[in-house]
């Protein structure tokens, strides 16, 4: 429905309102779920400096589009978008934001966990963590 | 024409560059394009991509497509 | 943690982002969730005009704390907050905010989802409906 | 003093009133401050609140005490 990989702030309240005020809901949606994932200054242990996120350009944008689809085909929702940043980031930076918008908040919910589960094992995203061992790339995790 | 490689990620860093091109004529499926292109064996849980779609290393490829080799993914949050 | 009963329109995206830049999260949160419940045009098939909101003051909001409570019991969770809606409603009028913040997404996911749905069974509001029959009061759904 | 009761929704609408009052003498129970002041049963599925907590019919109630009376709640979102 909406897909965004931006190399600027994130600012996901914003992107959120702004998104709605494009849309004619007209009463239909009863339920929003949104998630956003931000930079921890830790990561199994270890102070984590700054990150860099590498990514494939299209094919993120193509997965994205794929796992949201398949959101909007298991769940009754009526709009769902994803924005993600790559490029340089610091501690407490927004990374990601997922949101989804239905009649009905379990299906708001679920639409919400699948899109970022999905996304996590397969848009092609790679974070480099700066740590004060160096840099390292993230192991992939649960 | 030509089947255009790209690499990312830990992947890149270790062969030491992002991008390379191969002659379709010598290669039959995303495994071949690995060996004739990396000098390495395929580092256990790569993931390949065909034209911006995952595939399998049996994959057919030909002239034109693009074949990409990267590690696990590791976006999202928390 | 943040518990308002508010009869202003609420604006759940300026909520969020007011409460987060009150907040010294420091780079130990990883994941927000927020569920906002917006009233919709229609129920059990019949459109709806208009809703009052009825609620029993300081026991709402110490319900309200109650379940917040609960939820940081349960899981591992930052920070939470919750703003409902009293009075008289518009359709697409937000009714409903709910926000947790966690070092990671299941939890806050988990605990995002406890509060809404405690809320819905213990939280004591009443919605009166203006339908073209007339006013009626919702009963209890799922 | 005495106790403070409250109804709120279809409840205090079908009694015609939001709040009464009872000498706390007369009653030991919130189940005995209903019988009190409604002259009806107590509807199936009304919930009882005593000082703003959830409670029980046979629940204690005392001088000073604030005991509601109310349907099933309907807030949240869809």
């Amino acid at each position: 429905m909406s897909v965004r990989v931006i190399d600027t702030p994130l600012e996901p309240w914003r992107e959120v309102a702004a998104f709605e005020a494009t849309q004619k809901f007209a009463g239909k949606v009863g339920a929003a779920c949104v998630f956003v994932g931000t930079m921890r200054d830790y990561n199994q242990d270890t102070t984590v400096r700054s990150m860099v996120l590498e990514h494939y350009p299209a094919m993120t944008e193509r997965e994205l589009e794929a796992i949201g689809n398949e959101a909007a085909r298991k769940w009754t929702i009526e709009k769902w978008m994803v924005v993600h940043r790559h490029g340089a980031l610091q501690p407490s930076d927004p990374i990601v934001l997922v949101a989804a918008w239905s009649g009905h908040r379990e299906q708001a919910f679920a639409a919400c966990r699948y899109i970022i589960e999905a996304l996590k094992t397969r848009a092609p995203f790679w974070k480099q963590e700066q740590t004060e061992n160096g840099a390292r790339w993230v192991e992939r995790q649960t | 024409m030509a089947i255009t490689v790209r690499f990312f990620a830990g992947i890149r860093e270790r062969l030491g560059r992002n991008q390379a091109q191969v002659d379709a004529s010598a290669v039959a499926s995303a495994a071949d394009v690995w060996r004739e292109v990396a000098g390495v064996p395929l580092p256990p849980n790569t993931l390949i991509a065909v034209n911006q779609e995952y595939a399998q290393p049996g994959q057919a490829v030909r002239d034109g497509d693009e074949v990409a080799f990267f590690p696990p993914v590791t976006g999202g949050a928390a």
